[in-house]
């Protein structure tokens, strides 16, 4: 038939009013729904039995038990173990987080040999026989001391199997990283002889005097001092707090005094010199001098000569110390921040001397000087020549950042070789380019960094660690604790990627040297050895998941020689120049040392402390000429600059910048590095003489509009 | 709808002066609930932080400054004369934010949500987010991923559920026990994970809950503003903008009047003649 | 060329002409459409949206054409219902113009939510109670009504109209037409409230919220009331410009006054209960939730009192009184001047009952948050500009859209 | 939006809300179910005519 308008514009009606009324758009409406809820990119987790299984975290020192929730033995979530003699239920970020370091972008994947300026991966076998090789020839070449070990976090077997090696190996040059453990047992060997470490009983005390300590910033056991800290309201007990800034720690204390930066020894002898003053003090074994400090603290740190020192009013100071003295069961605490870096003995000393003359050493609620003798029995290490030559020679220097300047000042490779494990110094150490080029000085470094962090890209090789999610060890409870707990840390899941535990890596490494360092770690396998060597708490730490080692006040009061402070020490000093003080901040959200932080714990660091990828510092608005809150800034110390952004806050003192640690990463995580600057870059160490310690406080800076 | 006598009225008090805003309820919400992280966070205005801690200041100048921090998940507000009507859950359009009357727990239904914000618009603690991108994670990483919380897609508002999946389990575990759920069975996960123990969960409706003993709710109506239900008789407990009708069930608890000043808004003068006032029964006699 | 398109005796420039003003157009069409498919594709990223600014430029686009379209509802119940035949005259306009006005506001909403392709759930899983699902459903419903009141116009087109079933539905549809303004009015009158009422619901916004007669919030009063009063604006201010560009008298002055007039009543009488409105709310409605004036006016970089000056002084009683007054009214500067800043005002308005409700801190810790929107936002602001223009354009130069057209120009035919 | 939407409830709200919608909607629909209807009669009606 011959289509005409008409019938044409019918057809047309007809089939438009019938594709309307057919199920077609319907059918695409309700598909279109569908489709938006499942896009290909969205994962769908599967779905399980839940089970949960208990281990121990070993991120810090801190130690805390976990309990992972597993789906299928797919671990998906880490919390608090509630009971655990450390943190009972408690746990911080970081530990929460714990996770995501299993798929951290930035981790080690294999086995790595640095070629030229970049990594290539290689398999286990390759690794350990080119070690292995490199260490025969250091050993061969009859300067088997010119290997070195850098660890961080003391104690665990672990960490002494490290050491174990060097000793068969015949090398004394074992280094550890900064930390508030060792700063602990350095002021209890000059106070109360070697061998002891100092642990405060937070849980007891009725008035903690806390010189600048950052109790819930991450000092010492973190959660433990978590909930101590949470239950001295309870306990209608009391937190002084003396520090330049308005810290957490501050804000959630009883008492705010603030203090100018690094005068704190000065102020805890100043308080000394009252309690002498007024005989408010009692008397102990007291020797090396007491008479003489006793003049000392009385003439240089008369109230007002501390009050022009500190800024703190003598009448304050004063006051101060008679409430000390007063209290029922007080105790000062020593360690600014996390107690780790930029410490000096002379304040850990004067500090824990204050516990000595207030009576509080080894009484409940006050310092307690333990005698940790270590849980582990290693049996007899055998020693060939070489190493007993080895073992009797003097260690290179005293200190990690002594070992940094020496290998920069000397000429000739002071080490040929150098272990890292468990710490990460190009990053952590202040004035980072200082620790860099020390690295370039050693021919042969070996790194057993789970992450491709600073360090571990500043090395030769890499044998890859398994993360504590993925490994068994012992972890003992570091700094400041008042009692020593061994937590076992168990694998909740099978290394990820072609990793090992440090401990089997040596084993294989020793193994491939043969001789006595092989005979010193006969075991096929470190859990092996860690069964043999925890000897009689293994059974507790296998059933239990840890052992408590040490507990409550030990007996008898221990003596306390003067004769360090009687000499009267100089205060370290600031060193560079400029109007303002730069002071790195210890931020609970921000890991400062290894590993780096966990994407989640960035998220939660407030847009006050980094914004975008700028660093944002603190100063008091009345510090701030010509600068806007918010706006940029230049930051300028002796050892470099930086541009910041700029916070004015009420809570730090005048004249005093504050710059978080923790930022600044430069290793490949676009979710945690790039972001800031470090702090370390900004402040060069002041080296404190006698003790070694890197005691910069923080550093003479300026600040300008940008 | 009906509520029933045995229903449940899940709240939360938060100790601010034992909050040390050290952020593990925020990450334990963040691992628990699956949400996502993106490079960078520090825009905190299209950050998804379902619990979000503000840092507030008493505004003096050194040395007198004072901080607390400030935990916030979502209010779970009961709405004006505590009848359910959430600012949020009544501007939805499509019902995809919903008030439970048997638990006070205000949900959010991600398949059915179409992104439209009125709810984040309606909602004055910004307890709301949207999914400006698609959530995605750093390969292998999808592997921690919980079931029991299904992550997200590009374009829906998400928010804090006070960990509704773990009342499911319990509730379940109970029902198959024959007996009713216990205070410890159900507790959020930023609630276990402080360290503080800072945060206390539970019935409010259950004097048997350690929630219920601290904050001890009015059930009347207050009469200084009949659109305030449930007001603490503890002259240490507030609300965040109670004066606004919302009836949320998130109190705080501080020692510091100027902290407890801080959780609303008043005019000159007003914060004197409040500030003793706690709930109706308080205030005969 | 398309000469037999054109209106039987109508004067219409050259094709090419016709053609290159369209491209230009066409060419800023273009740049919003791109602009739209990168929102749909991307996502929401591609603006500057973020948690507080969950309603934004998007958002006062929607309520402000909405607003300004308000005029067809208006002139159409004027008309059908109230049967002011002078209004014929511009009523075919107004219907287009309005047509403009709402398919925009949809295809702005289409962009503007997350799950575009779920965006039917506001129809399907309705929640009663929320304003937001009466302006969804009264909104779609009377862009129908405008569609049908839009149909006959284009059926009068000269060629459609040969067609003899389209030219008896165009007669019948203008038969019954009377029925579809009514609904439409009605309709009309609900969602511009309840778009109102999205404002004025928000208790936990203080600088939203107003008090309530049992449902319906203040707002949603003032919102009908608004868009009844300068709706009548813009059409009149299009006119203008269309007369404008087209050089030629196209609605007689007696109409224009005419509608200026009732517009003009209506925005006094309109401004009389906002600023009582505005009064009860800072002195009664705010305080009581703990919130002063300044408050909402002070401590950021933008919002002062000089935005509430503008709304209510410049944008509101001063066209109110221009246009009651015949000699102002009839002066055609006045006039222009009026409608000009009414519809300023109105859109104002609507700025501030989205964007500055989300600007105001509310809780006391928190802080002012002001945005700027990104480009595509912009570009897709301006589509439905680009798309109008064309629209018009077109409509004009095929459809007999203005009944006077040919008498008023009568001696431009003449020289022909 | 229909009854057996389930989140639809008997309640005074619905019944107001779609009470209106539906009336709204069903004018509409009648309305121009009768113009097209009516203009097919009269187009039919012209041919008619128009044979003779």
């Amino acid at each position: 038939m011959k289509i005409d308008r008409r019938s044409f514009l019918g057809l047309g009606l007809g089939a438009a009013a019938g594709i309307a009324v057919s199920p077609v758009g319907v059918k695409l409406t309700d598909d279109s729904s569908i489709w938006t809820q499942n896009w290909p990119w969205t994962p769908v987790p599967e779905d399980g039995e839940i089970s949960y299984e208990n281990s121990v975290c070993s991120l810090c020192p801190g130690s805390c038990g976990i309990s992972v929730r597993k789906i299928k033995n797919r671990p998906v979530k880490i919390e608090g173990l509630d009971e655990y003699p450390v943190n009972d239920g408690g746990i911080c970020l970081h530990g929460i987080a714990g996770l995501q370091y299993l798929y951290d972008p930035a981790r080690v994947k294999s086995p790595m040999r640095k070629n030229g300026d970049r990594f290539e991966p290689i398999s286990w076998d390759e690794a350990i026989s080119l070690v292995s090789g490199k260490l025969a020839d250091v050993r061969d070449s009859g300067a088997p001391h010119t290997l070195g070990l850098i660890s961080g976090g003391a104690g665990g077997s672990v960490t002494a199997l490290f050491k174990r090696f060097l000793d068969a190996f015949g090398s004394p040059n074992v280094y550890a990283m900064p930390s508030l453990e060792d700063n602990l047992s350095l002021t209890a060997a000059t106070l109360h002889g070697a061998g002891n470490t100092i642990g405060f009983d937070l849980e007891n005390a009725d008035l903690v005097l806390s010189f600048g300590a950052g109790l819930i910033e991450g000092w010492g056991s973190p959660m433990a001092c978590f909930k101590a800290n949470s239950a001295r309201r309870d306990r209608h007990a009391k937190l002084y707090q003396i520090e330049p800034r308005l810290s957490n720690t501050a804000a959630n204390a009883d008492r705010w005094i603030p203090i100018k930066p690094g005068t704190e020894a000065d102020l805890a002898l100043g308080l000394c010199a009252v309690l002498l003053k007024k005989n408010l003090f009692t008397p102990g074994e007291f020797f090396g001098g007491f008479n003489r400090f006793a003049a000392v603290v009385q003439k240089e740190y008369a109230p007002e000569k501390v009050e022009a020192v500190t800024g703190v009013k003598a009448a304050d100071i004063e006051k101060l110390a008679v409430a000390f003295a007063k209290a029922k069961m007080p105790v000062a605490v020593p360690g600014k921040g996390r107690g780790d870096h930029g410490q000096n003995l002379k304040e850990f000393a004067a500090v824990q001397t204050l516990n000595a003359l207030a009576g509080r050493l080894n009484k409940e609620g006050g310092a307690f000087v333990m005698n940790p003798d270590s849980y582990l029995a290693f049996p007899e290490a055998s020693m060939d020549d070489a190493a007993e030559a080895g073992a009797g020679q003097e260690k290179s220097v005293g200190s990690v950042n002594e070992l940094v300047d020496t290998l920069n000042a000397s000429a000739k490779p002071v080490l040929n070789a150098l272990f890292v494990y468990n710490a990460n110094p190009c990053y952590t150490l202040r004035d980072t380019k200082r620790v860099k080029e020390a690295f370039k000085k050693v021919p042969f470094v070996v790194s057993f960094s789970s992450f491709m962090d600073e360090t571990a890209m500043a090395s030769d090789v890499i044998l890859p660690a398994s993360t504590f999610l993925e490994r068994l060890e012992d972890v003992p409870t570091g700094g400041g604790l008042a009692k020593t707990v061994v937590g076992l840390t168990r694998p909740m899941v099978n290394p990820i990627f072609d990793t090992k535990n440090p401990g089997d890596a040596l084993i294989l490494l020793a193994q491939a040297m043969g001789g006595t360092i092989a005979e010193s770690c006969a075991w096929d396998t470190y859990d092996e050895c860690l069964e043999e060597v925890a000897g009689d708490i293994w059974d507790a730490l296998s059933e239990d998941g840890y052992a408590v080692v040490s507990e409550g006040a030990p007996m008898g009061t221990p003596g306390t020689d003067f004769s360090f402070l009687a000499s009267n020490p100089a205060s370290v000093q600031a060193g560079g120049n400029g109007d303002l003080l730069l002071v790195p901040i210890d931020n609970i959200r921000l890991a400062g040392t290894a590993p780096a932080s966990t994407p989640f714990a960035v998220k939660t660091v407030s847009d006050r402390v980094l914004s975008g990828t700028d660093i944002v510092v603190e100063i008091n608005p009345e510090t701030a000429k010509g600068l806007k809150d918010c706006g940029y800034a230049v930051l300028i110390t002796s050892q470099g600059k930086a541009r910041v952004k700029v916070n004015f806050n009420e809570g730090i003192m005048p004249g005093v910048i504050g710059m978080v640690k923790g930022l600044g990463h430069t290793f490949d995580n676009p979710y945690v590095a790039g972001k800031g600057v470090n702090v370390n870059d900004l402040i060069g160490p002041v080296i404190e003489p006698g003790s070694g310690m890197d005691a910069a406080f923080g550093i003479k800076a300026t600040l300008s509009k940008a | 709808m009906i509520q029933n006598t045995k229903a449940h009225k899940f709240g939360m008090v938060i100790d601010l002066d034992k909050c040390t805003g050290c952020g593990s309820c925020m990450v334990s919400c963040m691992a628990e609930n699956n949400v996502p992280f993106k490079e960078d966070e520090s825009r905190k205005k299209d950050s998804i932080t379902w619990m979000r801690v503000y840092k507030l200041t008493n505004g003096k100048s050194f040395p007198d400054t004072e901080v607390v921090y400030m935990p916030r998940p979502c209010q779970h507000c009961s709405g004006l004369g505590d009848h359910g009507h959430s600012p949020c859950v009544s501007v939805c359009p499509a019902t995809a934010t919903d008030y439970g009357y048997d638990t006070g727990i205000v949900s959010q239904i991600y398949t059915r949500c179409f992104g439209c914000r009125y709810c984040m618009g309606a909602c004055p603690y910004h307890a709301r987010y949207f999914n400006w991108w698609d959530p995605t994670w750093p390969e292998g990483m999808e592997s921690y991923l919980s079931p029991n919380v299904s992550p997200r897609m590009r374009g829906v508002v998400e928010k804090c559920s006070f960990c509704y999946h773990r009342y499911q389990l319990a509730r379940e575990k109970a029902y198959v026990e024959e007996r009713e759920i216990e205070e410890n069975e159900y507790q959020t996960a930023c609630t276990t994970a402080c360290p503080a123990d800072a945060i206390i969960f539970g019935d409010l409706n259950n004097p048997a809950h350690q929630v219920h003993q601290i904050v001890k709710p009015d059930p009347h109506p207050d009469p200084r503003n009949h659109k305030v239900v449930g007001k603490s008789r503890n002259p240490k407990v507030f609300r965040l903008l109670e004066r606004l009708g919302t009836n949320t069930k998130v109190y705080y608890m501080s020692e510091r009047e100027w902290v407890r000043k801080a959780g609303d808004s008043y005019l000159d003068g007003e914060w004197d003649e409040v500030k003793n006032h706690h709930g109706s029964s308080s205030s005969h006699g | 060329m398309d000469s037999a398109l054109i209106p039987e005796g109508a004067k219409r420039c050259p094709f090419p002409k016709f053609m290159l003003g369209m491209a230009i157009v066409g060419a800023v069409l273009l740049w919003g459409v791109y602009a739209m498919f990168l929102c749909w594709f991307k996502g929401l990223n591609q603006t500057n949206m973020d948690d507080y600014y969950g309603f934004a430029l998007w958002i006062w686009a929607d309520l402000a054409v909405i607003a300004v379209g308000g005029g067809a509802f208006f002139t159409g119940l004027l008309k059908y219902i109230f049967k002011i035949d002078e209004l014929k005259n511009i009523i075919n306009f107004a219907v287009i113009i309005g047509f403009i006005c709402y398919s925009s506001a949809l295809l702005i909403l289409a962009i503007d939510i997350g799950q575009p392709l779920r965006g039917w759930f506001i129809f399907w899983h309705a929640n009663v109670h929320s304003m937001l699902t009466e302006v969804a459903f009264c909104l779609s419903c009377y862009f129908a009504v405008l569609t049908i009141e839009f149909i006959p116009n284009i059926l009068e087109n000269r060629q459609l109209n040969k067609v003899s079933f389209f030219h008896h539905l165009a007669h019948n549809m203008h038969g019954v037409m009377a029925v579809f303004a009514a609904t439409g009015a009605f309709l009309s009158f609900f969602h511009q409230g309840s778009l109102g009422g999205v404002a004025g619901v928000m208790f936990g916004r203080p600088f939203a919220f107003r008090e309530h007669i049992l449902i319906w919030p203040w707002t949603f009063f003032l919102f009908t009331w608004s868009a009844a009063a300068f709706g009548p604006c813009f059409t009149l201010l299009v006119t203008k410009i269309t007369e404008a560009i087209t050089g030629k008298k196209l609605v007689s002055d007696k109409t224009v006054n005419l509608l200026a007039k009732i517009s003009g009543w209506m925005i006094t009488t309109y401004m009389i209960a906002k600023i009582i409105d505005t009064v009860y709310w800072a002195q009664v409605t705010a305080p009581s939730m703990g919130f002063t004036l300044d408050h909402f006016y002070s401590n950021n970089a933008f919002y002062g009192y000089w935005i509430l000056f503008a709304e209510i002084i410049v944008g509101g009683v001063v066209p109110g009184l221009l246009l009651i007054f015949k000699k102002t009214r009839e002066n055609p500067i006045a006039l222009l001047t009026a409608i000009t800043l009414g519809v300023i005002g109105v859109c104002l308005n609507r700025w501030v009952m989205v964007l500055q409700i989300m600007a105001v801190p509310v809780m006391p810790f928190d802080t002012w948050a002001l945005y700027i929107p990104s480009w595509q936002e912009v570009a897709t602001t301006i589509l439905p500009v680009a798309y109008g223009i064309m629209l018009i354009a077109v409509s004009y130069r095929y459809l007999p859209v203005f009944p006077q057209e040919l008498e008023l120009n009568k001696p431009a035919q003449a020289t022909e | 939006m229909f009854p057996f939407c389930f989140e639809w409830a008997w309640d005074i709200g619905h019944a107001i809300f779609f009470g209106g919608l539906w009336y709204a909607v069903s004018i509409l629909g009648a309305g121009m179910t009768y113009c097209i209807a009516k203009a097919a009669y009269d187009t039919i009606k012209d041919d008619g005519d128009s044979h003779h």
